[in-house]
């Protein structure tokens, strides 16, 4: 299934993005020469820390960066159209309807004044010029398709009337209410218990099943991402570091960071030694390191890590990775 | 290879908080982008300096600017001209000219402005000061004992959410109308009544405050430590709640002061001898077609002076509010 | 729901009753007892205590002093110490006076604050935005008597018309267009200066507020969406953003007397401002206590208005 | 019976709830409802659970900074409920927490070294002001900082540096308990192990106890001896960590443990808990977990709430059905 929707190439292509932040304080280069590629029916992980810049790609696609954020360079091709040269009104067309999106506060993502029915409503009505009779009968639908305890009623309620797990499934109705092609979801589950976690992952796998559905998955949590995902890209310091087959990053990691995260989990019944961590603190984003943006950080750095900084490259078939040691990275791993 | 990955938290890397910046520094950065604030600074900074000066010209029994020589063969000169030669050598104004005219009497309109600067900051600040000394130590209660009972089910807090709604139900410029035609007049009783009409912001504000800062895990950091409940509250509390009071101190002050001169300008103002803004504007009012310079001096004063203490005091805001601030 | 209105309500009937003993009470932070002439205080001469001793019944102990006087004001018995006319018909017809300037005032304040603020919010950092934010500070800065002479000495000058009062003086006989151009003209400068205060106010809150709103998650949600711009700001950020604003409108009501003081007397116009401070001048002690009672009764209508409304629009409190 | 460090007997916390003056109480929120347990010295009891089930009220109310409702704590077999303001404020020093925000617990307004040297002074724990610096020098090197960071101040630091700044001033009075509140929640996943290490080497140095709370089952099982589940202000399982892991008895902890989602573990479609955690203001008849057990009897709606039963040797279980 993954090889048919690749010969007809990606759904969505990155390319060198750069994303910066104009603050007062200083350029922030929060993506800076990102590459991605999002295929139809799958779901895409993007992995990273706080302050990677994961979000800040996501906001770039959908064209809603914040105020002192621009892009500067680089191309967001969604089947043939350039993203980043659409104007605002052609962009609001694609918005909702073609590219989705999800947020990790389902608290706040919901107008309070308004019935979170009419909430969905009103993407349809909109997109799909449909009368407002059709557009609730969608959302019916939609909220049926949610899993939404009676859809009726649900309807007709306020976000404050219903629950976290309940107001991301409003989201995640929201977002599928217009057949768009990818779905943008970022940590979906985050500020949900672990018990309803579960709950929307299954639901998401779900739907993408049925609507042949790409979705690009916003996480920092390992655990959470191997649920859900076909593809995982780890993003360091503005930048994806490595990118292969979910399970190839888990079973081969070949980037050091790829690797030090997945040893600092704590694993179940894995005894009580020392966690193997990361070394220092994440990055600040005003100081740009010279060389690989991992180095100060890295266990295998040699001088040259110091100078010039390694291109993400592949190395086996569907496998990348931005280090110059990688394959003895391979070796120890193991 | 692996046990080398076990990292010792004892060997942390050098080179990491990079932004070293006090929190002063820090804010003086923020605060002067803001150049409308910048401005306002420096027009205080002007004004105070005036009526420092002003204090010490006008001050005393034969003063270098006189603001009580009546001279009433110079009545109502506009700015600018020269004295009456019938006006004695001893009553002329200094540099042989009236800067900003005469009022009614002949008075110097610049003398009066410089005695009045002093007395209109003054009573803006003390006003202000007594505002804020009621408000935090009230707003101070409610929020630290909030849930304190006293009586019945009835809290700390409830008793002084009551006293603040009976307070913001009066008009308050009508009450201290009402309030000042009661009391005998003089300039401390206006201080005080414009001050005990003006706290409830302040208590607000430092209720609020208190509020969120009780709850905040330093301070039960603080009170898990066993440190005493006193120094909790003014080492740990008081400090971080400063900075919000300070700003609606340097919002209310012109409030003041627009208060005072209204009142002023009503006739219940700052009796004489003192001049004010405010009351030689009033004078000025009788005569706003013949002798128009009379009300432009002090109604420029104000302006300006309020004007500087709000954009001062929304850049203070600004910089001190680390929400506001991009990051 | 109900609940939430008794609620509102009986906090609002205790404190009423507060209030009314605080207005009574002002009376007596005389110094000394008011039924004594205090050589301190030349404002009260023998015949002032005399009055007040008889019409307050000041040798009665406080309780019935108190009953006393506001039974009195509510059977319509009570009367000025100046005329001997009833407080309330007086405040009446002070009240009448007064409404017109205070309507056209409102909608003034709310009509402009409101839009400016929106867009200054929307454009932020844009010339519009300095400029009205310029503005604002200015008006706020401006004392609104210092403004109100300046406004005169403009309008007089270059039209030619006489703006003191609530009409000119003998003109009852000219025809009936004459006379409303006139009363347009006496109402439109008081009104302006009443309302400039409170436009550069009210317009930077809404400029705040708004600021505020296109800052929540929901919005983001919104534009997300891909609803147009239009529908993001007008539906998705003005609902969320008026909410405050009803608090607000509940608060407009007691600047009827309290705002009003210095331009009806400057305008010499006969309203409830201006019937306050002639009350003051004469230690007419049972209008101005009246007065403070019924503004402080308006602002707690004022607020339980709001609170209505807010119930009606907030969905957060419906329930 | 063996001396425990800390015991605690049926404590409960019950917060009113009232709005607004003369309003009269609408309810209870019974965020701890009759919990009991002990820990031993150098011991590490972790406590886990959904948002809202009661964690961090329970490690406040241990602490006494808030006051239980009901029932007795005991630390050092000295009853803590009965000691006044002035001891308990000595007592204190025993006895410390760790929070989980590093941004909200510390005083913006002090540095570093300020805020670690506060409880010295305080008990009066240095002779000399010279002695004060060397004693705060030396818990900063503990706590894998220089010593040049104390005239800095805490927004200077990162969010790892300041959480060890926070464990420094828990660590200066020498206590022997530590209630860690979530610790690492709010780290990033690079970080949180390096103050997961800090934590462990520190207790084996210091043999300190810990009541180590979060709501991740996955660093909570790394670093707890014995595990409590916690649901709607109750304890529903205590075990000894390998106990609960191997043979979980209620439930609940089934389903915790199946939520958890371990890396390069792929097991999609579970489905999870039905429905949300209640709100403890209104708990259910019965046992409070019944709504959404998936095991759920008829018994379990009808009869009282379970009581805490030790079903095997040092492990107890709160339900009707096992």
């Amino acid at each position: 299934m993954r090889d048919e929707s690749k010969n007809n190439g990606p759904l969505l292509e990155i390319k060198n993005l750069q994303t910066h932040f104009f603050t007062n304080e200083g350029l922030v280069k929060a993506v800076d020469g990102l590459d991605l590629e999002i295929f139809s029916r799958e779901t895409s992980g993007l992995v990273g820390e706080s302050g990677c810049g994961k979000t800040v790609t996501a906001l770039s696609i959908m064209g809603l960066l914040p105020s002192p954020g621009k892009i500067t360079q680089g191309s967001i091709t969604l089947q043939g159209r350039d993203l980043t040269q659409l104007p605002e009104r052609k962009l609001q067309k694609i918005r909702g309807k073609e590219i989705a999106m999800i947020f990790q506060e389902p608290m706040t993502s919901l107008n309070p004044i308004f019935t979170v029915g009419h909430q969905v409503e009103e993407a349809i009505i909109f997109h799909q010029g449909k009368s407002r009779k059709e557009a609730r009968e969608i959302t019916r639908e939609m909220f049926g398709k949610v899993e939404l305890p009676s859809p009726e009623e649900r309807m007709n309620e306020y976000p404050h009337q219903l629950s976290g797990g309940m107001k991301q499934r409003v989201m995640i109705a929201m977002a599928l209410s217009c057949q768009p092609k990818l779905l943008i979801a970022d940590e979906p589950t985050t500020a949900l218990d672990v018990t309803i976690q579960q709950g929307i992952l299954a639901l998401l796998n779900k739907l993408q099943d049925e609507h042949s559905l790409a979705i690009l998955f916003i996480t920092h949590d390992l655990g959470v991402i191997s649920q859900v995902a076909n593809r995982i890209a780890v993003m360091y310091a503005a930048k994806i570091v490595e990118c292969a087959q979910a399970g190839e990053i888990f079973r081969n990691p070949h980037h050091p960071y790829t690797l030090g995260l997945l040893n600092s989990i704590p694993k179940i019944g894995g005894g009580e030694k020392r966690l193997p961590a990361i070394p220092g603190q994440l990055p600040n984003p005003l100081v740009p390191v010279k060389g690989c943006r991992f180095h100060p950080r890295c266990f295998f750095v040699k001088d040259y890590c110091l100078e010039k900084e390694p291109p993400l490259a592949e190395i086996a078939p569907g496998h990348k990775t931005a280090c110059w040691r990688h394959s003895e990275i391979k070796a120890q791993s193991n | 290879m692996k046990a080398k990955m076990v990292n010792s938290p004892g060997s942390q890397p050098e080179n990491l908080s990079l932004i070293h910046q006090t929190r002063g520094q820090e804010f003086w950065r923020t605060f002067k982008r803001n150049k409308l604030a910048l401005t306002g600074m420096v027009v205080l900074g002007f004004f105070f300096l005036t009526a420092l000066t002003g204090l010490f010209l006008t001050y005393g029994r034969e003063p270098f600017f006189n603001p009580r020589t009546v001279r009433l063969a110079d009545r109502l000169r506009p700015p600018l001209s020269r004295p009456h030669r019938t006006i004695p050598e001893e009553n002329r104004p200094r540099f042989g000219i009236y800067i900003l005219g005469t009022d009614d009497l002949g008075r110097d309109v610049f003398a009066r402005m410089l005695q009045g600067a002093v007395v209109s900051l003054s009573v803006g600040f003390v006003a202000v000061g007594i505002s804020l000394f009621i408000g935090m130590i009230l707003g101070g209660i409610a929020g630290y004992f909030a849930e304190v009972k006293l009586l019945k089910g009835v809290t700390v807090d409830d008793v002084i959410a009551r006293l603040i709604d009976i307070m913001l139900c009066f008009p308050v410029f009508f009450l201290i109308l009402t309030l000042i035609a009661i009391l005998p007049g003089n300039i401390w009783m206006i201080m005080i009544v414009i001050g005990i009409t003006g706290w409830t912001g302040a208590a607000r504000f430092v209720r609020a405050e208190f509020f969120t800062l009780k709850n905040q895990d330093f301070v039960i950091a603080a009170e898990a430590l066993g440190i005493p409940r006193r120094r909790i509250i003014f080492k740990h509390m008081m400090p971080n709640a400063l900075a919000p009071v300070l700003v609606a101190a340097i919002i209310g002050i012109p409030g003041a002061i627009l208060t005072e001169a209204a009142l002023s300008f009503l006739g219940f103002g700052v009796p004489p001898p003192h001049a004010t803004w405010g009351n030689i504007l009033a004078v000025g009012r009788r005569f706003i077609f013949d002798a128009p310079w009379i009300i432009f001096s002090p109604g420029a004063a104000i302006l300006l002076t309020v004007l500087s203490f709000n954009l001062f005091g929304e850049g203070l805001r600004e910089a001190l509010n680390p929400k506001l601030r991009i990051r | 729901m109900l609940a939430f209105l008794k609620r509102s309500l009986w906090q609002r009937v205790i404190t009423l009753f507060l209030i009314s003993v605080i207005a009574f009470l002002i009376i007596h932070l005389a110094p000394g007892s008011p039924a004594e002439i205090c050589p301190l205080n030349p404002k009260f001469t023998h015949e002032d205590i005399e009055r007040l001793r008889e019409a307050l019944g000041l040798d009665k102990p406080l309780p019935v002093q108190y009953a006393l006087f506001y039974k009195r004001l509510f059977t319509g018995e009570l009367r000025s110490f100046k005329d001997g006319q009833p407080v309330l018909g007086k405040i009446w017809e002070r009240f009448l006076n007064s409404l017109p300037l205070f309507v056209v005032g409102t909608i003034l304040t709310w009509f402009l604050a409101f839009p400016l603020g929106i867009k200054a919010a929307l454009k932020r950092e844009s010339f519009f935005d300095r400029a009205t934010t310029f503005f604002a500070y200015l008006l706020i800065a401006l004392p609104a008597f210092f403004l109100a002479y300046l406004l005169i000495i403009f309008v007089v000058q270059r039209f030619d018309v006489s703006v003191m009062g609530m009409t000119t003086f003998g003109i009852e006989d000219a025809p009936w267009a004459f006379r409303w151009n006139n009363r347009l003209w006496h109402l439109l400068l008081p009104s302006i200066l009443g309302a400039a205060g409170g436009i550069a106010i009210l317009s930077r809150f809404v400029r705040s507020q708004m600021l505020e709103i296109i800052n929540q998650d929901y919005i983001r949600t919104a534009k997300a969406k891909g609803l147009p711009e239009d529908t993001v700001y007008y539906k998705h950020a003005l609902g969320n953003a008026l909410m405050p604003f009803i608090t607000m409108f509940g608060l407009v009501l007691p600047a009827l007397i309290g705002g009003s003081v210095i331009i009806e007397y400057i305008f010499a116009w006969p309203g409830m401002g201006r019937l306050g401070y002639e009350a003051i001048m004469a230690r007419d002690f049972p209008v101005i206590i009246s007065l403070n009672f019924i503004a402080a009764l308006l602002t707690l209508m004022g607020t339980f208005l709001s609170d209505i409304l807010y119930m009606l629009v907030d969905p957060r409190i419906r329930l | 019976m063996t001396k425990s460090l800390l015991r605690v007997v049926n404590l409960k916390k019950h917060f009113p709830v009232e709005r607004g003056m003369l309003s009269r109480l609408s309810g209870w929120v019974k965020a701890v409802d009759g919990v009991s347990f002990s820990i031993d010295a150098g011991e590490t009891l972790g406590l886990v659970g959904e948002s809202g089930c009661g964690k961090t009220t329970l490690g406040r109310t241990i602490l006494r900074l808030l006051e239980p409702t009901a029932g007795e704590i005991f630390f050092e077999e000295t009853k803590l409920n009965e000691l006044s303001p002035e001891e308990l404020r000595q007592f204190r020093a025993r006895m410390q927490v760790i929070f989980q925000d590093p941004y909200s617990s510390l005083n913006p307004r002090m540095t570093a070294g300020s805020i670690v040297g506060e409880p010295l002074a305080v008990h009066r724990r240095a002779e000399t002001k010279g002695k004060r610096e060397e004693m705060v020098g030396e818990l900063f090197e503990k706590v894998g900082l220089a010593r040049h960071h104390k005239n800095r101040y805490p927004h200077e630091f990162s969010g790892g540096m300041r959480q060890r700044i926070g464990i420094a001033r828990a660590l200066a009075l020498k206590p022997k308990f530590i209630v860690c509140d979530e610790p690492v929640s709010a780290l990033d996943v690079s970080i949180q192990a390096q103050i997961i290490n800090l934590l462990q080497e520190l207790q084996e140095e210091l043999s300190l106890a810990y009541l180590f709370i979060s709501h991740d089952l996955r660093v909570v099982a790394h670093m707890s001896n014995r595990i409590a589940v916690m649901y709607l202000g109750r304890l529903v399982e205590v075990a000894v960590k390998e106990e609960l892991f191997q043979n979980p008895f209620h439930p609940y902890t089934k389903i915790l443990l199946e939520a958890i989602p371990e890396p390069g573990v792929i097991k999609k479609q579970k489905t999870g808990l039905p429905g949300e955690i209640q709100s403890s203001l209104n708990s259910p008849s019965g046992c409070s977990f019944h709504p959404r057990c998936p095991l759920a009897k008829e018994i379990c709606s009808r009869e009282e709430e379970p009581q805490l039963q030790e079903k095997e040797k040092n492990h107890f279980v709160a339900c009707h059905l096992r």
